[in-house]
């Protein structure tokens, strides 16, 4: 299990295996706000030295909560970052092996869609309302596979619908997206994602704006397809116990940087870092707990951008936090089932394993 | 005040002195040359080409006009009749009746003759309802009170009241209506806007573009091609009149060589446009031609009923406030002149020892002292009992505006606040006709051989309204002289009264002269000819195609000029300047 | 009011505002030019600024008229301080001295020169800068009182419209039914009424002046304000905050005073200079055509007129348009960096 | 839909009725009108023209004839029966007879229909072609020189009066240069011309007048496109489509254009009753014979039957315009479904 | 069960459509379909169902936001659900409401001061420092500094915002607070302060609550008795732990089956 997520580049890229492996990638954003004596906008670190790697086949989750960069994260492998507020503004994002250059629209056109295909955050606005849903699956095709006639494309399309569960294809094919509900508007965005047959797919909060019922539909397709593919796949979301359902390994966010990854067995058994327990332990659901008790809750919230810590970016909200962890960022140390970013983890967790074991 | 009773006798009076006038000499130049096309330019397309009814008075009217001939015509230089539709003509003895006999060769341009019916139609044609023309029909009721046909060729026409004979030619002499061209019912006005009529005169209308140009062609052998006095005139064969709106842009087709003439009374056009190479290199000439006729009565009229107007020596002191002689000497550029009376340019009729109240701030000061509006405000307005000093003026031509402006400005030294009013002129002429103006900057057109008072100054016609005595002048001594002046008949007499009058409208002071404008002014290109004397007494314009028609094209002397243009070479400039007319 | 400007989301608009640069910087521009033009007659004016005579001071510029008698003039009426500035000059020994301001004429005054007739052409020595018009008037003063004017006038009609609009569209909003229904129809039938066709007809006949004017352009402008507010108004009406006040049992009218008119009114002041800009424009147009304020209040539209019928008298043309692309550009700067302070827009593209 | 439209044409009854209802009565209330106007022809002399001989001037008419002329003009009747009158003929297609021409309205409006229709028409096809490239070019290359010196051009002409601009160009190319004709809309004798030669003959017209027409309507739809552009292109469907592998160009030309021509095409239909306004000062100069100068006319002659017959045309082009609108933003935006209010 | 502090009598809340053709019938969307139930004082009812179902338009309804079309709402042994706008201000003090959406649901124009103020001006309670001291004991009360009072909404964040919206609709110590959705725009740590605080107020203050979400987890957690809902109806009622344990509804028991859980 180990050797998914590797911290090191140079690992990285030996891994033969690593689809996916993108090392202290920084993304900054412009405040148009905050000028320095010239005028230019000043610009700010939103995320900062994040490094992970996905193998193919296995499921990479990224949770943490709304604004800690998940998506900024997602963005920046595919060089989708809305430009020109938003740039990276450091690392490396290498795919089996390669570096995707930014420079290079010819390398990143054969790379979006065809090897890696996004799955967004929210189907209502990242469809084109006024073209068929025919036509922009089959945009796809016309792009990757340039041997497809208008037949084939046609008919790969009503394939498509059909593999992620739209009934009657045929009939769909050719309605604007807004004929559409919610949940089939998403699953419209995977027959896009699927269509240029990826190696890797990085599905952005894809159920956050569905309802539970069809959230659960959705990942049981997202599972049963990457499966049938063998996909590698970065699943993004806030929703803990969605993670622990559908990914390998879990890679926890605060603030724009990585406090935490683990395999999903140990991060839910054995979460180290006070955030990870933090918010295992404020769910309702997650602890066997008497109704209308208290929940354990974290206090205080996320910084904003403007107003980062220089040190230890969970400091505030930390129970343990002392002078060190204000002052001082920590860098993410490995351990035996995988890394963490805290002064104090050993201390902490030899204090309470049991504790928190005892309540999973 | 019309006299009906009377009748013209129903055979022909035996003994009837007929005359008529070959002696004076003509005015055309016999050099001229027939030919060419000659081009000019109106502001707005007719709206109709009949010659009465609603819209029949717009500024092509005049073309129209000039070609329905009238039975006499009034030599330009002397002043006396000529032939024009009528070879003779004779007085009867009630000094109210006139005799015609018409010319055997006159024709319709349809080729018929003019005889004796043409003029009873005219009569049933002006009195008819139909033609929705109120002011024609009654002008041939109330002035023209009877028409007669002796035979084919001789008329009788009865006027209202008794009239020296020059005037009564020039009152009681009307034009003919042909009957075969015309049906008389409800739809006529809207039948015939657009029909040509057949006319007397030496052009007719040839093509009509709307909204784009008209064009007149000389008929081939008109009637009067050899009379003496039409010999030598209406030159061109073609006139073309194109519609140009706006005045700067006619001003650039003038320029370009697209018209032939261009109109430049106005000083700016004269001073500060008329310049460049066209002109340097002689391609383009100037004239500026002094002429002698009734000039237009304009001036600021008082209306008498609104105070503080009713006290005359506001008045006087409103007339010695305006600084008239600036406005001439600035935005004139010093060169209209001055209107000393009301009445100017009626020759003998006219007093030349009227002069009008000279701007002058200690007469006014004095005048105004002595009316009670002793104090001033703090803007320096004459104040009387809380009540300030303001006139109020209407007018209805924005051109004029820097002139008021400038009066405005002056009249405030003697402390009048002058307030402009600028209205479109219909709206100003309702109000200045219900009596509501108080001031009305204005100019009614000039016109006739004598002076016209009782409409103006009257009382019957005081504070009344839709009437013409707009100052609401009611002095029982101009009544009693004014009704006089109509009733007599020799003209010494009516000389006499006239200057009387005069004098009373100068002491009423309710009537401010302001400008004569006491010539022509025109650029021509070079192939346009004047005759030797450019003009006659009476010119209101040389280049009137149609009305004088004493210019001729000379197509040599327009390639000359072209060529020369298109090789910038160097031609005698032409400025001419001609104050043999010039009244002192 | 107050916490209208004081809400830290002003106070942000406010600071997004001044960031752009161009938009501030125009601003500024403008703001100093509408200074200068309500205190014109310091700068333009036939009245000294200060004269000094026979030992006293006089400050005649904002004053009654002062005689000339007072100065030991031989004439009643007001002083000419420009004569009066060269018979001082003539007489050193005298010591009285006087300072004119920097254009020495009053927009309202023809400035006679010998030995040529108006237009005069710009010349620094007869200190008409920018010239005079066809009366001899001097072009920069009437400039500055012509802006002065006009600005005044569109804000007015700015005023009147954004009441009417803001009290009709109000309740347009809030009420909704048949009330907004009656009204889009009236707002329907009024934006179609050829409002030009109407001044012209009404202008012509009664002469307008400044405030009669002012109602017949608010007569016919407030549609658009009223558009804007009930759209607005529309889209507060149906936002949870106002759901939440219903819910605490507030009343209609402090729902409406307290709640919706704050925040919409607040998008209106994108409006603001677009709709003074257009009110500069439509009564320049009016005077142009001669339908606007009557002789001889200064204005652009007048010398406009007079300056394309003498265009070979180039400086009237070019005086009043430099002066109206000027003041446009100005605005449209203005309004774009207002806009973008309101509703600042990242735009992104991704390559 | 078909439902949808006919209650929207339903609506235009009253709203129409509203329109002319309003500026029938300003023509009946405001002073000057054509009786007026005829009384002062007839009397005022001096510099505005009149007659120049003086057989009908200084008499005044009786209160029985001005009764006439009220009759013959219409304004006998009550003002609501005049309506009543005036809106049945209307509907009859009888627009009245203008008082002026004394030609049926209709005729003359028709007259100037080609005219008026050739200048709007080019100048709604020419600020298309013009300003929807430049738009969208502006909108790709936003910030560059190219677009701050665009828009300054842009600006100017905005900010220039279009009458100004035009009286500067006659002077300048027809006037100085000579390269163009002084105005009209055709040559005189352009009856003779073949139909190669007509047409030359028209554009050459037409140059200098369309481009005063032209230069205050670029700004508005050049930074409606951009604007429209850029938002469609920070838009998250164009991640999308670039995330499929699109390039820059193609995804703006594949997604973004279609969405930008939307706010496009609301415009569309409201401009349709500009095909036929014009600008009444751009057609004095240049001497057209349009439909505006007809109407600028019309209005200051008090010719009341024109202005209504204007008024009728313009209002229901407009509202006829507005649902024309609907349509053309139905048709490229699918989302737009008839019977929803769009506030 | 003539006790229960609200009873809903088969309330239907339909909204009409839009007619697309001048001869339509008109015809309605039926959000709130014959529902009934009934809240005692002092116990909370859950409510739970899929988005669109239902919920928010059946809570604006028993507040009389929205008029039903048809049936009762009896709160306090009085029909509210017919009352005009002014009749129901004194009742108002009674019956509060917390909004789902944080950043919608606060004036972002009044400080948090006035926002809090604005109930007890609008039911006249007390002077000007009344009323102050009141807006500070809320700010404690919902755990908020005191120098929260002079800010504006924008400058905090979700979950704090929510502790404002909750602190105005306490401020008149109502006996039932219907609790919209208060947490699912926030992120689950932020949730747990809320839900906590939601507790502890209705332990303070004993008042009943009806708490409406889409999460089943949260509902039971915070619920004596839990509604299901589904297309405007409710399918299913009971005890928390029965529901939980033993759903008898097909809907229900699909509801609990979507509900990620932590795999072990
Ligand atoms: N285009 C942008 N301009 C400015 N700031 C941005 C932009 N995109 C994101 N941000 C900021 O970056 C931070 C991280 O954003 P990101 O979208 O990555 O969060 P996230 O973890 O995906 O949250 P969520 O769960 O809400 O989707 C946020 O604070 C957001 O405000
Ligand atoms: N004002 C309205 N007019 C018409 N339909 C409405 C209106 N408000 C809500 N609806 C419709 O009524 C249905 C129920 O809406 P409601 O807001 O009560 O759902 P909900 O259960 O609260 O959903 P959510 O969980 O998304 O808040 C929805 O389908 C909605 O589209
Ligand atoms: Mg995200
Ligand atoms: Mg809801």
């Amino acid at each position: 299990m180990s050797s998914i997520v590797n911290r090191s580049p140079e690992k990285a890229q030996a891994k033969p295996d690593a689809c996916l492996s993108v090392s202290r990638l920084c993304v900054s954003i412009r405040d148009p706000e905050q000028r320095d004596t010239k005028g230019r906008p000043l610009s700010s670190e939103m995320v900062s030295d994040v490094s992970f790697t996905i193998a193919a086949g296995q499921t990479l989750g990224l949770v943490g909560e709304s604004g800690c960069g998940k998506s900024l994260t997602a963005m920046a492998i595919v060089d989708l970052l809305p430009k020109p507020q938003v740039y990276q503004s450091g690392g490396e994002i290498s795919f089996n092996g390669q570096r995707i250059d930014s420079n290079d629209p010819k390398a990143l056109k054969a790379l979006r869609g065809k090897k890696v295909a996004v799955i967004f955050q929210d189907p209502m606005t990242a469809l084109n309302p006024v073209q068929r849903t025919g036509q922009q699956i089959e945009e796809v095709l016309k792009l990757h596979f340039p041997k497809m006639d208008k037949s084939q494309r046609r008919q790969r399309s009503i394939q498509l619908l059909n593999d992620v569960g739209i009934p009657s294809p045929e009939n769909r094919i050719d309605a604007y997206p807004h004929q559409f509900s919610g949940g089939m508007r998403q699953r419209l965005m995977i027959a896009m994602a699927l269509a240029g047959e990826p190696d890797l797919l990085i599905a952005d909060e894809p159920t956050t704006a569905l309802d539970v019922t069809i959230q659960a539909q959705i990942v049981a397709l997202l599972k049963k397809l990457q499966q049938e593919r063998n996909m590698a796949m970065l699943f993004i979301t806030h929703d803990l116990a969605l993670v622990s359902q559908v990914s390998d390994h879990v890679v926890v966010m605060y603030a724009g940087k990585i406090v935490e990854q683990q395999d999903v067995p140990h991060i839910f058994s054995q979460p180290r870092h006070p955030y990870t327990k933090g918010l295992i332990a404020a769910l309702p659901a997650a602890v066997a707990r008497a109704p209308k008790t208290k929940l354990d809750a974290m206090p205080g919230q996320v910084p904003s951008i403007d107003a980062m810590p220089t040190g230890c970016r969970f400091a505030n909200r930390c129970e343990y936090a002392n002078e060190r962890c204000e002052q001082e960022a920590p860098e993410l140390t490995a351990h035996e089932t995988g890394e963490i970013s805290c002064h104090h983890w050993q201390t902490i967790n030899e204090a309470s394993t049991s504790g928190v074991s005892k309540n999973v | 005040a019309v006299e009906h009773s009377a009748q013209l006798p129903d055979t022909l009076p035996e003994n009837l002195n007929w005359q008529t006038n070959n002696k004076d000499p003509i005015f055309a130049d016999p050099n001229a040359l027939r030919g060419g096309r000659f081009r000019s330019f109106i502001t707005s397309f007719p709206l109709t080409l009949r010659l009465v009814g609603p819209d029949s008075n717009g500024s092509f009217a005049g073309y129209m006009r000039a070609n329905n001939l009238s039975l006499v015509g009034i030599h330009p230089n002397t002043l006396n009749p000529i032939p024009e539709l009528a070879s003779h003509w004779a007085f009867g003895s009630d000094g109210r009746s006139i005799y015609y006999r018409l010319d055997p060769d006159a024709r319709w341009s349809d080729g018929r003759p003019v005889t004796a019916d043409d003029y009873l139609f005219a009569m049933e044609f002006m009195r008819s309802k139909y033609i929705l023309a109120p002011w024609y029909n009654n002008y041939y009721q109330e002035i023209i009170a009877d028409l007669v046909k002796y035979d084919e060729h001789t008329i009788g026409i009865l006027g209202a009241v008794a009239k020296p004979q020059d005037e009564m030619l020039f009152e009681y002499s009307i034009s003919p209506v042909p009957a075969h061209a015309h049906k008389l019912d409800e739809n006529w006005v809207r039948e015939s806007n657009w029909k040509i009529a057949p006319n007397t005169g030496p052009y007719q209308i040839s093509e009509i573009r709307k909204g784009k140009y008209i064009e007149f062609a000389r008929k081939k052998d008109w009637w009067g091609n050899n009379k003496q006095y039409f010999k030598y005139r209406y030159n061109p064969d073609f006139v073309r009149i194109k519609l140009i709106r706006d005045l700067n842009i006619a001003y650039q087709y003038f320029r370009k060589g697209e018209l032939d003439t261009f109109p430049l009374i106005q000083p700016r056009l004269w001073h500060k446009k008329a310049q460049g190479r066209i002109y340097d290199h002689g391609y383009v000439g100037k004239i500026k031609f002094y002429n002698d006729v009734p000039q237009p009565i304009s001036g600021l009229f008082l209306n008498e009923d609104s105070p503080p107007l009713n006290d005359r020596r506001v008045r006087y002191a409103l007339a010695h406030s305006l600084n008239i002689e600036r406005v001439i000497n600035t935005v004139l550029h010093g060169d209209y002149e001055r209107l000393q009376t009301a009445h100017d340019g009626y020759g003998d009729y006219s007093n030349p020892n009227i002069h009008a109240r000279p701007f002058n701030i200690d007469l006014a000061n004095k005048l105004l002292d002595e009316a009670g509006w002793d104090t001033r405000n703090a803007e320096g307005i004459r104040t009387k009992d809380g009540q300030t000093l303001e006139i109020r003026i209407t007018y209805y031509s924005a051109a004029h505006n820097d002139r008021l402006v400038i009066l405005a400005q002056e009249a405030q030294k003697t402390g009048f606040k002058l307030d402009l009013q600028l209205l479109d002129p219909s709206a100003a002429f309702k109000q200045i006709l219900e009596n509501k103006h108080q001031a009305a900057w204005m100019a009614w057109s000039g016109g006739g051989l004598s002076p016209r008072y009782w409409e103006f100054y009257h009382s019957e016609n005081a504070h009344k309204p839709q009437t013409n005595n707009i100052t609401n002048t009611d002095n029982p001594e101009m009544d009693s002289k004014i009704e006089a002046y109509r009733k007599a008949t020799s003209k010494t007499e009516r000389v006499a009264l006239a200057h009387e009058l005069e004098q009373l409208v100068y002491e009423q002071g309710s009537f401010i002269p302001t400008f004569k404008v006491p010539y022509t002014r025109e650029a021509f290109w070079r192939w346009i000819k004047l005759p030797a004397e450019y003009g006659t007494r009476t010119s209101d314009s040389l280049f009137s195609v149609m009305g004088e028609g004493l210019f001729w094209i000379d197509e040599t002397d327009k390639q000359l000029t072209l060529e020369a243009r298109e090789h910038n070479e160097l031609l005698a400039p032409i400025n001419l300047e001609d104050s043999r007319w010039r009244t002192p | 009011m107050i916490s209208l400007l004081s809400n830290p989301v002003s106070q942000k608009r406010w600071r997004r505002f001044r960031q752009s640069r161009r938009g501030f910087a125009s601003a500024c521009i403008l703001l100093l030019l509408t200074l200068l033009s309500i205190g014109a007659e310091l700068l333009a004016s036939n009245r000294a600024l200060i004269v000094y005579y026979q030992g006293h001071l006089h400050f005649p510029t904002y004053g009654s008229v002062i005689s000339g008698r007072e100065f030991g003039l031989d004439y009643d009426y007001e002083t000419n301080y420009r004569d009066l500035q060269t018979s001082f000059a003539a007489a050193p020994e005298d010591n009285n001295w006087l300072i004119m301001p920097l254009i020495p004429f009053s927009p309202l005054e023809s400035d006679l020169i010998a030995g040529d007739f108006p237009p005069h052409a710009p010349s620094v020595s007869s200190k008409h800068y920018l010239g005079t018009d066809t009366s001899g008037r001097d072009v920069l003063a009437r400039l500055i009182y012509g802006f002065r004017t006009a600005l005044l006038f569109s804000v007015c009609l700015l005023i009147f419209n954004y009441i009417v609009g803001v009290a009709i569209g109000c309740l347009m909003g809030y009420w909704g039914g048949r009330f907004d229904l009656f009204f889009q129809r009236v707002i329907e039938i009024w934006s179609n009424i050829p409002f030009l066709y109407v001044i012209m007809i009404v202008a012509s006949v009664i002469t307008p002046g400044f405030w009669t004017l002012l109602l017949i352009m608010a007569f016919f402008g407030w549609t658009g304000m009223t558009w804007y507010m009930r759209t607005a108004a529309y889209k507060e009406a149906s936002r949870d905050y106002v759901m939440a006040a219903r819910a605490l049992g507030a009343s209609g009218s402090r729902i409406m005073f307290r709640h919706i008119l704050p925040n919409s009114v607040s998008t209106l002041v994108t409006f603001v200079p677009f709709s003074v800009a257009s009110g500069i424009t439509s009564l320049t147009a009016l005077d142009y055509l001669g339908f606007g304020l009557p002789s001889p209040t200064p204005s652009w539209g007048e010398l406009l007129k007079q300056g394309t019928e003498n265009m070979e008298s180039i400086w009237m043309v070019g005086a009043v348009v430099t002066a109206m692309t000027v003041i446009l550009m100005l605005v449209a700067f203005i309004g774009e960096a207002i806009r973008d302070a309101y509703d600042p827009k990242q735009f992104s593209y991704y390559e | 839909m078909v439902g949808y439209f006919l209650r929207r044409l339903l609506l235009v009854i009253p709203t129409f009725i509203g329109i002319s209802l309003l500026v029938f009565t300003i023509t009946r209330v405001v002073p000057g009108g054509p009786i007026e106007r005829l009384m002062t022809q007839a009397q005022l002399g001096g510099e505005t023209g009149g007659l120049t001989r003086s057989q009908s001037s200084g008499s005044t008419l009786s209160d029985e004839q001005m009764e006439e002329l009220k009759h013959y003009y219409g304004f006998d009747k009550p003002l609501l029966a005049g309506y009543a009158e005036w809106l049945g003929k209307v509907i009859q297609f009888d627009l009245g007879t203008s008082t002026r021409y004394q030609d049926p309205v209709w005729d003359i409006i028709k007259e100037r229909f080609p005219v008026s229709i050739f200048y709007g028409l080019s100048t709604m096809i020419l600020t298309y072609l013009v300003c929807i490239p430049l738009g969208i070019f502006k909108g790709m290359y936003h910030g560059s020189r190219f677009d701050s010196l665009s828009s300054a051009v842009v600006f100017l002409g905005y900010a220039l009066p279009s009458y100004v601009i035009g009286i500067a160009l006659i002077s300048a190319f027809a006037g100085y240069f000579d390269w163009f004709p002084l105005g009209g809309f055709v040559s005189d004798d352009f009856a003779e011309f073949g139909f190669w030669q007509k047409t030359t003959d028209i554009f050459h017209h037409a140059v200098l007048p369309l481009i005063a027409y032209l230069a205050g309507s670029f700004a508005v739809t050049t930074l409606m496109m951009k604007n429209a552009l850029m938002d469609n292109m920070s838009a998250d469907y164009m991640r999308t489509a670039t995330a499929k592998g699109l390039m820059r160009g193609e995804a703006i030309r594949g997604h973004a254009l279609r969405n930008s021509l939307i706010p496009i095409a609301t415009s569309f239909g409201n401009n349709i009753s500009l095909l036929i306004s014009g600008s009444f000062l751009i057609e004095t100069i240049f001497n057209i014979d349009g439909i505006g100068l007809l109407g600028y006319e019309a209005v200051i002659e008090r010719d009341y039957p024109i202005v209504m017959g204007i008024l009728v045309i313009s209002s229901i082009l407009y509202l006829v315009g507005n649902i024309l609108s609907d349509i053309c933003v139905a048709l490229v935006d699918p989302r737009i479904r008839f019977g929803e209010s769009r506030t | 069960m003539s006790d229960a502090l609200l009873e809903v009598k088969e309330l239907h809340l339909h909204y009409p459509l839009k007619k697309r053709h001048l001869l339509d019938k008109p015809s309605a969307f039926k959000a709130v379909n014959g529902v009934s139930l009934f809240v005692n004082p002092g116990e909370t009812l859950g409510l739970v169902g899929e988005s669109g179902c239902g919920k928010s338009s059946l809570g604006k309804a028993i507040l009389n936001l929205q008029t039903p079309t048809a049936g009762e709402v009896w709160f306090q042994k009085t029909d509210i659900s017919k009352l005009s706008n002014r009749e129901m201000r004194p009742i108002r003090r009674d019956l509060q409401m917390i909004f789902q959406d944080p950043y919608e649901s606060l004036n972002s124009r009044h400080t948090v001061s006035s926002i809090l103020e604005e109930p007890l001006i609008i039911h006249s309670l007390g002077d000007r420092n009344q009323r102050r001291k009141t807006v500070s004991a809320l700010l404690d009360q919902v755990g908020l500094p005191q120098s929260a009072a002079n800010k504006y909404p924008h400058e905090f964040s979700g979950g704090q915002r929510q502790r404002i919206g909750i602190a105005r609709a306490i401020a008149l110590q109502p006996k039932l607070l219907i609790c919209d959705e208060p947490v699912s725009a926030l992120d689950v740590s932020v949730q747990a302060q809320i839900l906590n605080l939601l507790m502890d107020i209705q332990q303070d203050m004993g008042l009943a609550m009806l708490f409406i979400s889409h999460d089943l987890s949260v509902v039971r957690h915070m619920s004596d008795r839990i509604a299901v809902m589904h297309q405007g109806q409710i399918v299913e009622t009971g005890n928390a732990e029965d529901i939980y344990c033993q759903p008898q509804h097909d809907y229900t028991r699909l509801l609990l089956d979507s509900i990620p859980q932590i795999a072990q």
